[in-house]
């Protein structure tokens, strides 16, 4: 089979690749079009008719097709970058394209550059194919929303700012991206901003994406202050002359960022109250690609990583964690956009954890992160037609049977669970195989959670399909299930089969060869048992996290309303494991503490002292005041004794 | 003949002067006593411009003397008509300028 | 120098006198005196045309216009010489005091050098001398002050000047209420007196009209508004019945009838004209 | 042309349209009034591009005008520019005309005339400002302008606007007596050596001995604090901008207080260099306090403008952290963040008062829902907001990043702390707009009407250049970093060079220099 042809690659540790990107020419040229397709359409979009002198509403006619096409568009010159970039030659593959240089200081020069290279390629062709068919779908998801327009608008915005994330050149044009993708999620969370749960999550999941940010920026000062430039390229290429405590610190303040864009602990709270937004948003952003960001910039700085163990550690500490505690949610929730949301957590430690483990498992964290993005973004879509058949219930407790109803749905559906929990041949069984594998060859402990997790998740996805498709209707009143139009149902079935077939991305180690000038080569370890056996513990264990699920879940009535007599865990999963009321404690409540005690400061402390002062003076001048009685033989003494004053200053100035 | 006995006494007169505008109340006896601070000075100035030959100091007694003429005019007729309105010429009475 | 050790002990016993004397006259007085002797002394000092200033002008003028100020003020008043300002009398002295020994001591010290005197500036004559410079070096400030002494004495004027009131006649009275009579009718004598033809005599009691009937306007009406006021036919109704029980005789009774709903005269039916009159 | 006296004629025409306009004869609604003033405000923008278009970048003090004023104690009439200067004339010219389009029925209760003639009289006085050369002259324009600002805070504006008016007056004239000792103690110094002059050039020559620098400097420092302002003299600048218009606050906060920064930079790095030096840590902590505090503070506000001038205190922390962590990233990064900052907070100052408008309260818990009737109103609001709060793409970014990046480069403490602003700016950013704009409508505002053309029309060029800017910023860093390089070298410091040297990335690796 397959798997036996692909050994891990047994070339030398420790080689570190440096960016050294030649300049675009010819057909790489249009790589800023890729770029500036979307934006242009965000642009139309978003400032609409008035500008443009059209009528708003024709544009609302068809602004979703702009958006769709030029999102199809940048699709477009993605794949036929790609292809051009397989034709070159394996060390030709880093095209740089300088546009303009953004601001240029002293010794800080930070130019508006690009640098397309095999692990861009890949981002660019998942964000815009996933991302085209996003659009697709939500023209029919969104058709009945009178601000469609502005939606697509925002996701052609999410679209520029993504690809400007990947294809950035050094880490200031890439923070750039990065708060333009936290600005979009921010709009799109919030889209339906008439309801305060949206506004509040779209703010939450800004505020903690904010709080990521500090170490990425932080990242990129002492980056400046080592390096002298943030410039992948030099950054790279200087690294191993900096300390190796100074590049731990940079590392540790880089996965600060990554988890908070990534939704890893501790910064995971908010992924899960980001489903508020619009269901494709939810596919898009917070399942397949933004939340996938943290991902990239671990891997793109692998060249920091690699060099800064004690930061790699930490990355795979955080990871695994993340991956349970996503897992344990996904357990617990009975909403469906938030299981999938708990899952896209735990799918996401996977990819950390991967990418944690260094040279041997960046290609793997690629791969997942592929496959992941489409399988996810598959079920998401999918969940989101099944909300659109039962009147935008999210409550899976009101679904039960669905799968006669709503066919397409439901095997497109199947197609993503299945590769989810890592079914033998769908994609998610390549890629998160590889991860569990190569885990288990870097460090036992972390690879066995890993196991865990992914029986774990076996028990959720299984649950969540048994609650949503089989079984009894539970459907409230008033509900009537249908099929979703065309228009939805084609990006399902696109993606499910990508879902499926994705797999083929590691034929023949394809993947991971084609990272190499990127990530470098991996030295071959041992894995503790046979790969083969490795696989079948996995598939195992998976299939007692879907029987588990199937006797706990699929043989019992389900209760209409969730049952509050459960254990510790369940409470527990069922409240974020109360990730919220953590954050409520820690920093919440104490900075609320800190704010009003500091407003009340500033005005009685800070304020007061001035004003006292103010109040002292009005005081004394009254009191002072007095000396004027008014009578003028009374002014009169005291121009004498002036002039008295005077005389004997002059007299003792003379006499001395 | 030394000018220093005129010097002093210009300055007695002077104090003496200034301690009456300080003592007395009634306002006519407070324009009095400027009056004699007002000559005190002026004989200073006749005794000076005699010490140093030259008449410009009798020029400035001169000037001293139009503009008291002046003051004693307007202060007066300032006087009559505080006096019309409060049938008081004391000067404690115009208590008006305080805080 | 004899003329001033004659005339200082005077000129500083008159300035220690206004000082110390009650009233505004004798201080007047005084400072006459002080400045006739700043006359001499100023002859003494070669100043012949200041000497004839300070007489005529100070003394004459200025002094002389203190005096009419006193007379408009009353010459009697006396000063009173408690203090009325806390610690003003004592500071004053010791300020004076101070500054005096101050000032004589430092001009008893200062050492002068010779007197160069002015019999080369006054060769020509004192009064001549003084108007060359007057007249070229100190033109614009002599100027200045003589506008300075019209503006003063107009200045003068305007403060003293008293508004003339205009004085109210009978005459001009009187024709002021005849035209009032024949513009709005208001009555131009004076009003009737209560009670005065009635046998009752009392301000609460109306004056009868010759037909009997009460006036309103006799009285006041703040009384018919208390509705206190008294009918005179009955009550003397009932002075005639006690005379018939003291078994006096007879006294005809006019006007009898119509006067038995006087006591509740409405009091808008005074007329408009009289209000306030009877008060 | 070079010879023409741009500079003058540029603090002119506002001065002539202020006189002019508080002489026109008044009327209701005095629409004439209004169009004068804002004809001299645009007339304004001539002069401003004469001496931008004269202006050669990199040449140090140009289209300089000197002349004897009192030659007694050395004071000149002088006026000059360099990049510093430019900038700042800029954006003065750029932001009066907008703030009187954007505050065009805000002054219709009070006397309308009079607002307009004190907005140029302000602008006039601003412009003198920042193109003086003298340090005399300087002072005296630098109180001067505090006559319009009292007029235009006490006159219009809220209820209670008298008293933020004579707290912001004291707090002024403060800080000005006490630069005043530093500046005749300036006066002093310099005719001890050799003919007293004010001129910033021969002031710049002397050689002050440190003690004395250090007394200076404090002088200087704490008028610019003041004005800036800095973390413990700062209680003025939230009572002002909460009684006085919207449009007065952006000239206050937008183009006023710039003064301070450009004080700092122009006086106390320009001639107090080493005195700079020793005040460095000092003046750091305070920014830094500043910085947490003002951002912390803002969070805490119920008051929209009261909100947004907190919001300043921690930008202000943030440039003058920039100015004195002496490196070329830092100065240039405070330079442009003035500009950037009077462009964000300009737009945020005159949306909030279209909010206001409209709503007839500030109070921020009492808004809500408005985006729904009034899309437009909330989408600038989240443009102006997304810019204060450093969203890159809108030009506070790059500013921002310098600033922060030139903190770390001077102490890896400075920068930490610094950083969290960008935290708690989104915090008072976001936790403002969903309270104000997201949510069910409030029936009160159920009627709430779109901004009009005119009310657009002042807010969109302002929103245009911070895109603009965010994407190319470097036209304004070219005419900046001279001047700044300029400085730095007045101080005598030189940007550290990185731990980790190496060459061009294709040709040799790097050598192991890490210290």
């Amino acid at each position: 089979m397959t798997y036996a042809l692909l050994p891990l690659s047994a070339a030398g540790e420790g080689i570190i690749p440096v960016v050294d990107p030649s300049a675009a020419d010819g057909l790489f040229s249009l790589l800023w079009l890729v770029i500036g397709l979307p934006l242009i359409g965000a642009l139309v979009l978003l400032l609409g008719g008035p500008l443009a002198g059209l009528h708003r509403g024709a544009l609302d006619k068809w602004g979703h097709w702009l958006g769709t096409i030029t999102a199809a568009g940048s699709f477009a010159i993605s794949l036929t970058l790609f292809l051009a970039l397989l034709g070159r030659d394996e060390s030709q593959r880093q095209i740089g394209q300088e546009l303009w240089t953004w601001f240029e200081v002293g010794s800080l020069q930070v130019g508006m550059d690009l640098l397309y290279d095999p692990l861009s390629a890949l981002f660019l062709l998942l964000i815009t194919g996933v991302g085209t068919l996003i659009h697709v779908y939500s023209i029919g998801y969104m058709e009945h929303d009178e601000r469609r327009r502005r939606f697509f608008g925002y996701l052609n915005l999410f679209i520029a700012a993504m690809l400007l994330l990947v294809l950035a050149d050094n880490f200031l044009v890439l923070f750039f991206g990065w708060e333009g993708v936290g600005l979009a999620s921010y709009l799109l969370i919030g889209f339906w901003q008439h309801k305060p749960s949206a506004a509040a999550a779209a703010k939450k999941a800004f505020v903690m994406n904010r709080v990521g940010d500090i170490g990425l920026a932080l990242a990129i000062g002492l980056m400046f202050a080592t390096f002298g430039s943030t410039d992948f390229a030099v950054v790279s290429e200087l690294a191993s002359g900096a300390s190796e405590d100074t590049l731990t610190v940079i590392g540790l303040l880089l996965l600060l960022g990554a988890c908070g864009k990534s939704a890893q602990v501790p910064l995971q709270a908010w992924l899960l109250d980001a489903m508020e937004g619009p269901t494709p948003v939810s596919a898009l952003i917070h399942a397949a690609t933004m939340v996938t960001a943290g991902v990239y910039l671990v891997v793109r700085s692998n060249f920091i990583f690699e060099l800064a163990p004690v930061a790699q550690t930490a990355i795979v500490i955080v990871a695994t964690v993340t991956l349970l505690w996503g897992a344990v949610l996904g357990c617990a929730k009975d909403d469906v956009k938030k299981v999938l949301a708990g899952s896209t957590m735990s799918q996401i430690g996977y990819m950390m954890l991967a990418a944690g483990l260094g040279v041997a498992g960046y290609a793997f964290a690629i791969m997942h992160l592929l496959t992941h993005g489409f399988f996810k973004a598959n079920m998401f879509l999918g969940a989101g037609s099944v909300m659109h058949g039962m009147n935008d219930d999210v409550d899976m407790r009101n679904y039960g049977g669905l799968q006669k109803m709503m066919p397409v749905t439901f095997v497109t559906f199947a197609m993503g669970y299945l590769a989810i929990i890592g079914f033998p041949g769908f994609s998610g069984f390549w890629s998160k195989d590889k991860i569990i594998e190569t885990a288990l060859a870097e460090n036992w402990v972390v690879g066995i959670l890993a196991l865990v997790g992914a029986g774990v998740t076996g028990f959720y996805m299984t649950r969540l399909m048994l609650m949503t498709f089989f079984g009894e209707k539970r459907w409230n009143d008033g509900v009537h299930p249908h099929e979703s139009p065309r228009v939805m149902t084609v990006p399902l079935i696109v993606l499910a089969a990508l879902s499926v077939l994705s797999g083929v991305l590691l034929l023949g180690n394809w993947i991971v060869d084609f990272l190499t000038p990127v990530v470098g080569v991996a030295a071959h370890h041992e894995p503790p048992l046979p790969a083969l056996a490795i696989t079948a513990i996995i598939t195992l264990t998976v299939a007692l996290g879907v029987a588990a699920a199937w006797f706990l879940v699929g043989k019992r009535e389900i209760p209409k309303t969730a049952p509050t007599e459960v254990s510790f865990i369940t409470t527990a999963a069922r409240n974020d494991l109360y990730g919220d009321q953590i954050n409520e404690t820690l920093v919440i409540s104490p900075g609320r503490h800190l704010v009003s005690g500091l407003t009340t400061a500033d005005r009685v402390l800070v304020d007061g002292t001035v004003e006292g002062g103010a109040a002292a003076a009005t005081g004394l001048s009254a009191l002072s005041r007095r000396i004027q009685n008014g009578y003028v033989r009374s002014y009169a003494l005291s121009i004498v004794g002036g002039v008295l004053l005077v005389v004997l200053a002059l007299l003792a100035v003379n006499l001395a | 003949m030394s000018i220093t006995p005129y010097i002093v006494l210009s300055a007695i007169l002077f104090t003496i002067g200034a301690v009456g505008v300080l003592t007395r109340r009634n306002a006519i006896v407070v324009f009095m006593c400027v009056e004699i601070m007002l000559n005190a000075c002026n004989l200073g100035f006749v005794a000076f411009a005699r010490q140093h030959g030259n008449l410009d100091g009798q020029i400035a007694a001169f000037f001293v003397m139009v503009v008291a003429a002046a003051e004693v005019v307007v202060g007066l007729a300032i006087i009559m008509t505080i006096f019309r309105s409060r049938r008081s010429a004391s000067v404690d009475d115009a208590s008006l300028l305080k805080y | 120098m004899i003329a001033f050790w004659i005339l200082a002990p005077i000129m500083v016993v008159s300035a220690l006198g206004v000082l110390f004397v009650r009233k505004a006259v004798h201080a007047a007085l005084l400072v006459a005196a002080l400045m006739i002797s700043l006359a001499v002394l100023y002859l003494t000092l070669e100043a012949p045309f200041l000497f004839v200033v300070q007489i005529i002008v100070y003394t004459g003028a200025i002094l002389m216009l203190f005096l009419f100020v006193l007379m408009l003020v009353g010459v009697d008043t006396t000063e009173s010489f408690v203090e009325t300002i806390r610690g003003q009398r004592a500071t004053s002295i010791v300020f004076g005091l101070v500054l005096g020994l101050t000032l004589v001591l430092v001009a008893g010290q200062i050492t002068l050098g010779t007197v160069v005197g002015l019999e080369e500036a006054n060769s020509g004559g004192n009064i001549e001398a003084l108007a060359n410079i007057l007249f070229s070096r100190w033109v614009f400030a002599f100027e200045a002050t003589a506008a300075l002494l019209i503006t003063a004495a107009l200045g003068a004027l305007v403060l003293a000047h008293q508004e003339k009131t205009v004085k109210v006649t009978q005459r001009s009275l009187s024709d002021q209420r005849m035209r009032d009579y024949a513009e709005s009718g208001k009555h131009p004598g004076p009003l009737p007196a209560p009670g005065v033809y009635a046998r009752h005599n009392a301000v609460d009691t109306p004056a009868l009209l010759p037909d009997g009937t009460p006036a309103p306007s006799s009285i006041s009406r703040v009384l018919v508004a208390r509705g206190t006021v008294r009918s005179a036919p009955a009550e003397a109704d009932r002075v005639e019945k006690f005379a018939r029980e003291l078994g006096e005789p007879q006294r005809p009774s006019t006007a009898e009838s119509s006067m038995e709903s006087n006591s509740d005269t409405p009091a808008a039916s005074a007329e408009p004209g009289t209000e306030g009159e009877q008060a | 042309m070079s010879d023409f006296p741009w500079l003058t004629c540029l603090i002119l025409v506002p001065l002539v349209g202020a006189v002019v306009t508080a002489f026109l004869p008044s009327g209701p609604g005095e629409p004439l009034a209004k169009k004068v003033g804002l004809g001299f405000a645009l007339a304004t923008l001539v002069p401003a591009l004469g001496v931008a278009a004269n202006y050669n970048t990199g040449d140090g003090v140009q289209l300089t005008e000197t002349h004897e004023w009192i030659s007694l104690f050395g004071a000149h009439y002088a006026l000059g520019v360099d990049g510093l200067s430019l900038v700042m004339v800029l954006l003065t010219v750029l932001l009066v005309p907008l703030v009187m389009i954007a505050s065009w029925h805000d002054s219709d209760k009070g006397n309308t005339r009079v607002f307009f003639a004190w907005v140029l009289g302000l602008q006039a006085m601003s412009l003198a400002v920042f193109t003086a050369t003298d340090v005399f002259l300087f002072y005296v324009v630098f109180e001067a302008t505090l006559i319009p600002a009292y007029f235009l805070i006490s006159g219009f504006g809220r209820e209670g606007r008298s008293r933020a008016a004579v707290k912001f007056l004291l707090y002024q004239l403060g800080g000005g007596l006490v630069m005043l000792a530093s500046v005749i103690g300036l006066y002093v110094v310099s005719s001890d050596a050799g003919a007293p002059s004010y001129l910033i050039s021969d002031l710049a020559a002397l050689d002050i001995d440190e003690t004395t620098q250090r007394w200076l400097f404090l002088g200087f420092f704490i008028a610019f604090a003041i004005k800036a302002p800095l973390f413990p003299v700062h209680t003025w600048l939230a009572d002002t901008t909460e009684k006085a218009t919207t449009g007065t606050s952006v000239l206050l906060i937008c183009i006023l207080d710039k003064i301070g920064t450009y004080g700092m930079l122009r006086f106390c790095l320009g001639l107090l260099p080493e005195a700079s030096q020793w005040a460095t840590p000092v003046v750091i902590v305070l920014a830094l306090i500043s910085i947490v505090y003002g951002a912390l503070v803002a969070i805490g506000q119920d008051d929209l403008l009261r909100l947004i001038g907190l919001t300043s205190l921690s930008h202000f922390g943030l440039i003058v952290l920039g100015i004195f962590v002496f490196s070329s990233q830092g100065s240039s990064g405070a330079v442009l963040y003035m500009f950037n900052h009077g462009l964000a907070t300009a737009a945020l100052f005159l949306i909030a008062g279209y909010v206001i408008r409209r709503t007839g309260t500030a109070s921020i818990s009492a808004m809500g829902g408005l985006e729904k009737t009034a899309p437009v109103l909330a989408g600038v609001f989240l443009v102006a907001g997304l810019a204060t709060l450093g969203m890159p793409g809108l030009s506070p970014f790059v500013s921002e990043i310098m600033v922060l990046i030139a903190a770390f480069g001077y102490a890896w403490w400075a920068g930490a702390i610094a950083v969290t602003s960008i935290v708690l700016a989104a915090i008072y950013v976001l936790w403002a707009y969903q309270r104000m704009m997201t949510g069910p409508v409030r029936p009160e505002y159920g009627a709430v009407t779109d901004l009009d053309k005119r009310e657009v029309g002042a807010v969109v060029p302002l929103l245009v250049l911070l895109v603009v800017f965010g994407f190319f910023p470097q036209p304004v860093l070219d005419v900046i970093n001279p001047a700044v390089d300029d400085i730095l070298t007045q101080v005598g410091v030189s940007d550290d060079p990185p731990d980790v040297v190496g060459t061009l990335p294709d040709t040799t690796p790097a050598e192991g220099a890490d210290q």
